[in-house]
């Protein structure tokens, strides 16, 4: 019980902190870093929510997969050295008041939906659930989702492989 | 106990925060960055609703919604390198589309 | 790259029973290493056997009872050795003469034995060891007591200025003979 | 093998505009000794390579005419020092070739043995270091690195039994040889050959067939005929890459007319070729020293005994090149006597040198790793490139 | 006397590591010496005069007296982070390896899972320090780490999947459990090709030659550690070593019937233990036997024949399994 | 929840591990940095620029085929879970779709992609 | 040993009529002082020592100390000319020194020994002199064979380091060319026991100038 809330504050200030690096330091490498760290916490706050395998699914998918993308991308468009690593920001001041906007818009709506429910007793095995969800009602969301993805693998490599 | 309205708070929270970056970053790849982070911040806030709604579809939902966010950086970058290919650079201001 | 080239590709089948069994031979043959005994000699316990004619360190002769140089100070070695590394300075006598020093800076000496081939009286001869391994250059630098200590360290090998010469000209009479006599003096040492 | 390219510069568009350039050496574990590359990198590619050689210039062609004929043959072993009876060898015979010096056959005859032997240690070193290369110092290479040095030490054993050093001999004497052969020896020998062919057959069970080993080798750094040719590499290169030539058939020195041997040749070029082609030249090798063995003919070891012999050497005026087939290829060596003790202008050719000047033609459009194996597969000594 | 439950776990788990710690220090003598052996030779003798027992000490030792390097060019807190975070998800497997029932830190019940993910977090840190070097060999190194680890890391998957399928249940003593009459291996063809496919994963995964690019000695010297000295240096070798043990006990688990064998149950960890070893000598055995192939073969060798590959096992074996419906074992 | 406790405590002991053996060797090891112990390492040359430079793009190619297959494997993990209760449609579900990622490979395989050039 | 020479007259510093060693003596780099420890752990042992009995406690893990240092002591694989051949062969089987804890590594950032094995030309000097640099303190040199001693064969030629002490400094000079394995290893032994009486002040201990 305590442990839940120590371990819900301290995840959520890796994640706010490491969010808040990624958009904020100028190093577009460490910013994917910083990326990689609050990803790992979204991990943890799956890990609280109680979805270890939600939180294995972050950690394989994310972590393993997308850092690893976006450094090569990183690798294929910056020189990573000199002035271009450091990218700069523009229009802060308004891209803050826009985000705060949001962000109190947000919140005003979550104040004023009924929230209150309490949380239901951890179900005993989410995996297993997910597992016979998947190959029952959600079978042709599934062979939808793969061929989503083909056509995303396709367009990428289009896009990437397109030599000029 | 943490209740619901934490998880989504912390949601929104990051959710500013990587609009924040995509409106102020320069970088493509930066904007990327943020757009990540956003999504990161859906996904958690799915899952938190799921959990405090005791049902598995929106587990699954939120499976799906991970796996097609990963595909949507992966296709995303590759417009960014694509973008970069022509036009040797990935400065957003610089990206006028238009002119080609 | 090119790898592969042009060779023509083997069906998947072949290519793989290929892969297999030349997996299966390598991981074989290092398996059959593993129960052969290691061929390392176990150093400082025991020391490799070194031939007779091994060329290691040098050293000067001298005769045992009667402590008598065997160097003649002719300055055969000095001329003759590459680098330069002997310094020899004579001091005639009346009935022979010795070698008033004696220097061989060890640090540049490159072990050809030429000074041991020309020598006359077999007085520069060459030890069967190496261990000379120091802290400080100048310890390299053999004087002539160094030398002389030298020739007590460490065991002598066989070569010395006149077997080598008779090596390569054999006496008259029978090379048998002069093979005989180099297989009886091997084991002992040439002083 | 369909690619002859000469040079193949490949150009990698996009992304790949930018070059990274990379150090390799003079300190590198592949280097084979001090030589540097510096390679230009797109990704893993090598789209240009720069040799830099001549760190380890040892003014070997100045010593040679500071130090008299009979000093000499000890410093010309440390030219190529991997194989030092052949560049001894080398020397040894351009003097006699200027000054008439005749060489009793029994002398012909250890020479054969010597150099022979010294090509079985130097192609166990060079297998050695070439697995090393390609297999990782934490790997499968070092194991076969390990082996070949272990069967190269029984040879060094023969060596250090016939002339009292294990690397560098001083073997050879004008007119001659200077040791002769210890009793009991040419026993040894055999059984050391015999020992070896043995191990042979165990590298060849380990790289032959081996899928890795062959897609390494294969189609990498193909030599073709006329690059060969052009560039004038020789030994088993040129050999590898379907030119029959090889000194102890084109012009016999010291007897090899006497014994009967294959030249191995092989038509592909590539790596795995001079791999082939090395690998028969060990069999070889050993059928030489048999051969040697068998018809050792008694009698003296030098025309030139004596004190007389190290003293000191009269050669006329006159000039002369001889070459003989080391390990790498055409050693040659070009001597100028003005008539005095010492020669008036001597000249190396170094094999590992002109073999090394086929490096940029044949490594652009490999991968970095592929640079290792080509390396290797040259096989150079550094000893006898910067001299 | 009543501890939080806390305190126990942190007891327990802090035997774990030390454990771990001396095992995998020990391990890389029994390498040392094993190759040793295959290649004529002795390895370490005379640091702890028989064998050489002492030696994994003293280097260590050693490694934590010399000097730290922080190249100026490198990327001064990605190059310092970059050994423990590295470090972390090596060593972080061991948490869900029970070395005996109810012996370890945790028995998840995504165990199989949870070792995969965590382990894929691995190239993270070994980005770190290939690029924070700043040197051209370790970015280079680093470059082909991700790409073969990101390669093997599927066929890794889908061979670990083969097991789980069989077992019902990604919990490791679960699995254990569903091997008590017939290890995986024995499983009629599918159980023996899985292994095969597992260990070549293994090999990868590990770093280990055939597939040793991203340290390749002869190429980038010493791969993305070149920079590291001292104490950096010797964490991330303890990572290597202890994927690589993690990544053997898996396999033993798996495929070996984990802790199950002949005896008293007391034995159960004695024969976790000594398969596992088996495993890590047999890839050390391999290891120690090949000359190592190019980063593009490598790659291919992954996408084209092992990731086909392991997933027709998988899904042949889920045919089966299917089939063979709630009852057949 | 309760039961990852350990697996933190435990990820905690790591890196504490860690900070605590670099701490100790901060402590017991010289520290005398000069310029030149400071360059890059480049076998004794001195380091022609920087490494920080840009890739070919075969890397990221790879990436991309990687990711889809990741997100595969993430479905197989529940699936396998719950196959032997589900049956031969359940199994079929997943034939599909590993079919349709398939085709993806094949794409890629007759584009070269995996080639890796 | 009992050694009479006839004419005993050898004048005391010999080697200084030596142009080798008088210039040897001008140009040899000597090793800084403070290469083994941090100050901080110095000074702590300093304390730990004066107390009543910390010397106890400050030999004893002094003890320790060099005990580990001298069993793992990983040589940088450098090869320079022939005597790298005759490196590889100590490296090999038939030797085998990692029977004294080296293991051979490549980078010079994982070792402790640098061998320089071979001639040493002017053009290869600030190369080794860099990879030598380039290695964490403490470290060693080995001069292995007459090259890296002192030129060797070829000291007279102008392209040639005369010594490879001019550079580096260096803690043990092989003798030999090449030297044998054997005698190598003798080297190595001689540095392991060096190194095990490195001592608190980071001195190597004195040699006696004319030798045992
Ligand atoms: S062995 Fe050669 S180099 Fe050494 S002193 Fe004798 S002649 Fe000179
Ligand atoms: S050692 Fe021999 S050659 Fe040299 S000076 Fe003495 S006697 Fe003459
Ligand atoms: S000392 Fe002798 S063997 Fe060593 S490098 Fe010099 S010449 Fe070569």
């Amino acid at each position: 019980m305590t442990l839940e809330t120590v371990g819900f504050w301290v995840v959520a200030t890796v994640l706010l902190a490491s969010s808040l690096a990624v958009v904020l330091t100028p190093n577009l490498f460490h910013a994917v870093l910083y990326l990689a760290a609050a990803l790992v916490a979204t991990a943890g706050v799956f890990l609280l929510l109680e979805q270890p395998f939600l939180f294995a699914v972050q950690l394989l998918l994310y972590a393993g997969g997308v850092v690893t993308i976006v450094v090569f991308a990183i690798m294929l468009t910056e020189r990573l050295v000199g002035e271009r690593i450091a990218q700069t920001s523009r229009h802060v001041v308004n891209g803050a008041i826009v985000a705060a906007a949001v962000f109190v818009g947000i919140v005003g709506f979550l104040i004023g939906a009924p929230l209150g429910a309490p949380r239901p007793a951890g179900t005993v095995d989410t995996t297993a659930a997910i597992g016979r969800a998947l190959v029952g009602p959600f079978a042709v969301t599934l062979e939808l989702l793969g061929v989503l993805l083909v056509v995303a693998l396709l367009g990428a490599l289009y896009f990437a492989r397109s030599e000029e | 106990m943490i209740g619901l309205p934490a998880y989504l708070i912390l949601g929104a929270l990051v959710f500013s925060i990587g609009l924040f970056g995509v409106l102020t970053r320069r970088n493509a790849v930066g904007i990327l960055l943020g757009i990540e982070l956003m999504l990161n911040a859906v996904n958690i806030n799915l899952v938190a609703f799921a959990r405090f709604n005791g049902d598995v579809a929106g587990l699954v939902f939120t499976l799906f919604t991970i796996s097609i966010t990963v595909a949507e950086v992966a296709v995303g970058l590759a417009i960014v390198i694509a973008i970069f290919r022509v036009r040797r650079t990935v400065e957003a201001d610089r990206l006028d589309l238009l002119r080609g | 790259m090119a790898h592969n080239g042009g060779r023509s590709r083997p069906g998947f089948w072949r290519e793989t029973g290929q892969l297999v069994g030349a997996i299966g031979r390598a991981m074989s043959v290092t398996l059959r290493n593993l129960f052969r005994k290691p061929v390392t000699v176990h150093y400082p316990d025991v020391q490799r056997p070194y031939p007779d004619r091994f060329r290691g360190i040098l050293a000067l002769a001298y005769d045992k009872e009667t402590g008598e140089e065997a160097c003649i100070g002719c300055r055969l070695c000095e001329y003759i050795c590459p680098p330069q590394v002997i310094k020899v300075e004579m001091l005639k006598a009346e009935k022979r003469n010795f070698a008033k020093t004696f220097t061989l800076e060890l640090y540049a000496c490159e072990f050809c034995e030429l000074c041991v081939q020309v020598c006359p009286t077999d007085a520069i001869i060459m030890m069967k060891s190496f261990d000379l391994a120091t802290a400080d250059r100048r310890d390299l630098l053999l004087d002539k007591d160094r030398l002389h200590a030298l020739g007590l360290q460490f065991e002598p090998s066989w070569a010395t200025g006149n077997r080598l010469r008779e090596m390569q000209a054999p006496p008259k009479p029978a090379r048998a003979e002069a093979r005989g006599d180099a297989k009886g003096d091997a084991k002992e040492p040439a002083e | 093998m369909p690619e002859t390219q000469t040079k193949q510069v490949v150009e990698v568009g996009y992304g790949g505009n930018e070059r990274l350039m990379m150090n390799m050496g003079p300190q590198h574990p592949s280097s084979h000794g001090v030589f540097r590359m510096i390679l230009t990198l797109a990704g893993e590619t090598v789209v240009g390579v720069d040799a830099v050689i001549g760190y380890l210039h040892r003014c070997h062609e100045k010593l040679g005419e500071t130090l008299t004929y009979v000093q000499y043959p000890s410093i010309a072993s440390k030219t190529d020092y991997v194989a030092a009876m052949t560049s001894e060898l080398a020397y040894v015979c351009a003097v006699e070739k200027i000054g008439k010096f005749e060489v009793p056959r029994r002398a012909q005859y250890l020479r054969v043995v010597a150099a022979e032997l010294q090509r079985i240690a130097s192609h166990c070193l060079w297998l050695g270091t070439w697995c090393l290369d390609m297999g990782g110092a934490l790997g499968g290479g070092a194991t076969v690195f390990l082996y070949c040095i272990r069967e190269r030490e029984m040879v060094l054993d023969r060596f250090e039994e016939l002339t009292g050093a294990r690397l560098l001999y001083g073997f050879h004497q004008i007119g001659g040889t200077r040791y002769d052969a210890p009793p009991g020896w040419d026993k040894k020998v055999r059984e050391t050959v015999d020992f070896i062919e043995a191990r042979i057959d165990e590298y060849e069970a380990m790289l032959e067939d081996n899928t890795f080993f062959r897609v390494r080798t294969q189609g990498v750094g193909v030599i073709s005929r006329e690059l060969a040719q052009e560039v004038g590499v020789s030994g088993p290169l040129i050999r590898g890459s379907g030119v029959s030539y090889d000194v102890r058939r084109a012009e016999p020195y010291s007897s090899y007319q006497d014994f009967d041997f294959v030249v191995p040749v092989e038509t592909a070029g590539d790596c795995y070729a001079r791999y082939r082609v090395r690998m028969v030249e060990f069999r070889q090798s050993i059928r030489i020293v048999r051969q040697a063995l068998d018809g050792l003919p008694e009698g003296p070891i030098s025309s030139r005994p004596g004190v007389k012999s190290v003293g000191q050497v009269r050669v006329p005026k006159g000039e002369g090149y001889t070459r003989v087939e080391g390990a790498r290829g055409e050693v040659g060596c070009y001597i100028v006597s003005d008539g005095g003790p010492k020669p008036y202008r001597m000249k190396w050719r170094g094999a590992s040198f002109s073999n090394l000047a086929v490096l940029p033609h044949i490594v652009p459009g490999h991968k970095v790793a592929d640079v290792v194996a080509i390396m290797g597969s040259v096989d150079p000594v550094f000893g006898e490139v910067d001299r | 006397m009543t501890l939080p439950p806390a305190a126990w776990h942190a007891i327990e788990a802090f035997i774990v590591l030390n454990a771990l710690l001396v095992l995998v220090a020990y391990v890389t003598l029994l390498e040392r010496k094993f190759a040793a052996r295959m290649q004529s030779r002795i390895g370490p003798y005379y640091v702890g005069r028989p064998h050489g027992w002492l030696q994994p000490i003293a280097d260590a030792l050693k490694l934590m007296m010399k000097e730290d390097i922080v190249p100026t060019a490198s990327d001064r807190w990605v190059y310092n982070l970059a050994p423990i975070v590295f470090l972390l998800p090596c060593l972080l497997i061991f948490a869900t390896i029970p070395f005996a029932p109810d012996l370890g830190v945790a028995d998840l019940n995504i165990g199989v899972l949870f070792f995969l993910a965590v382990s894929s977090l691995e190239i993270v840190g070994l980005f770190m320090g290939g690029w924070g070097s700043n040197n051209k060999y370790a970015l280079l190194s680093a470059m082909r780490a991700v790409n073969q680890i990101i390669s093997y890391d599927l066929p890794f998957i889908f061979a670990a999947l083969v097991p789980v399928l069989l077992a019902g249940s990604m919990q490791m003593s679960a699995i254990v459990a569903a091997q008590q009459g017939l290890w995986f291996v024995a499983y009629p063809v599918v159980g023996q090709l899985a292994f095969l496919a597992f260990l070549v994963a293994t090999l990868a995964a590990e770093n280990r030659v055939p597939f040793d690019i991203l340290e390749a000695e002869s190429e980038l010297v010493a791969g993305f550690r070149v920079e590291y000295s001292g104490m950096k240096f010797a964490l991330i070798q303890l990572g290597e070593y202890a994927h690589m043990l993690g990544t053997s006990f898996l396999g033993a688990l798996l495929f070996l019937g984990g802790w199950l064998g002949p005896g008293p149950a007391a034995l159960g960890p004695v024969w976790f233990l000594t398969k596992a070893i088996l495993i890590f000598l047999v890839v050390t055995w391999v290891r120690w036997s090949f000359v190592r192939i190019r980063v593009d073969q490598i790659l291919a060798i992954s996408w084209k024949l092992l990731l086909p590959a392991t997933l027709a096992l998988l899904l042949a074996t889920g045919l089966v399994v299917a089939m063979r419906g709630p009852g057949g074992a | 929840m309760s039961g990852y406790l350990p697996v933190i405590i435990f990820a905690a002991l790591i890196v504490g591990f860690g900070v605590v053996s670099l701490a100790v060797a901060r402590l017991l090891r010289p520290s005398r940095p000069d310029a030149v112990k400071l360059m890059n390492y480049e076998c004794g040359a001195e380091p022609i620029g920087s490494a920080w430079m840009q890739f070919p793009a075969g890397f990221y190619l790879v990436a991309l085929v990687f990711i889809v297959f990741d997100v595969l494997a993430v479905f197989l993990f529940p699936w396998a879970l719950v196959l032997r209760g589900a049956g031969l449609g359940a199994f079929w579900v997943m034939a599909a779709f590993v079919a349709i990622l398939g085709l993806g490979w094949l794409y890629a395989y007759r584009e070269g992609v995996l080639e890796w050039k | 040993m009992e050694v009479k020479p006839p004419i005993p007259q050898i004048p005391p510093p010999a080697w200084s009529q030596f142009k080798d060693l008088q210039e040897w003596e001008k140009y040899h780099q000597t090793r800084p002082q403070d290469d083994k420890t941090s100050n901080a752990l110095a000074s702590i042992a300093d304390a730990i020592h004066h107390m009543p009995g910390g010397w106890i406690v400050t030999t004893s893990t002094e003890k320790i100390f060099n005990w580990a240092r001298k069993s793992s002591i990983w040589p940088v694989t450098f090869g320079l000319a022939c005597c790298a051949i005759e490196m590889m062969a100590t490296f090999a089987s038939r030797f085998d020194v990692e029977r004294f804890g080296m293991v051979p590594w490549a980078s010079p950032r994982h070792s402790d020994l640098m061998i320089v094995s071979g001639t040493v030309t002017i053009k290869m000097a600030p190369m080794l002199k860099r990879i030598y640099d380039q290695m964490p303190d403490p470290k060693w040199v080995v001069s292995m064979g007459s090259c890296a001693n002192s030129g060797g064969p070829f000291r007279h030629g102008y392209h040639v380091v005369k010594g490879v002490d001019r550079v580096v400094p260096v803690d043990v000079y092989v003798p030999g060319c090449p030297p044998t394995p054997d005698s190598l290893m003798y080297g190595l032994l001689k540095l392991q026991a060096q190194v095990d009486e490195f001592q608190k002040t980071g001195k190597r201990p004195a040699s006696d100038p004319r030798g045992a």
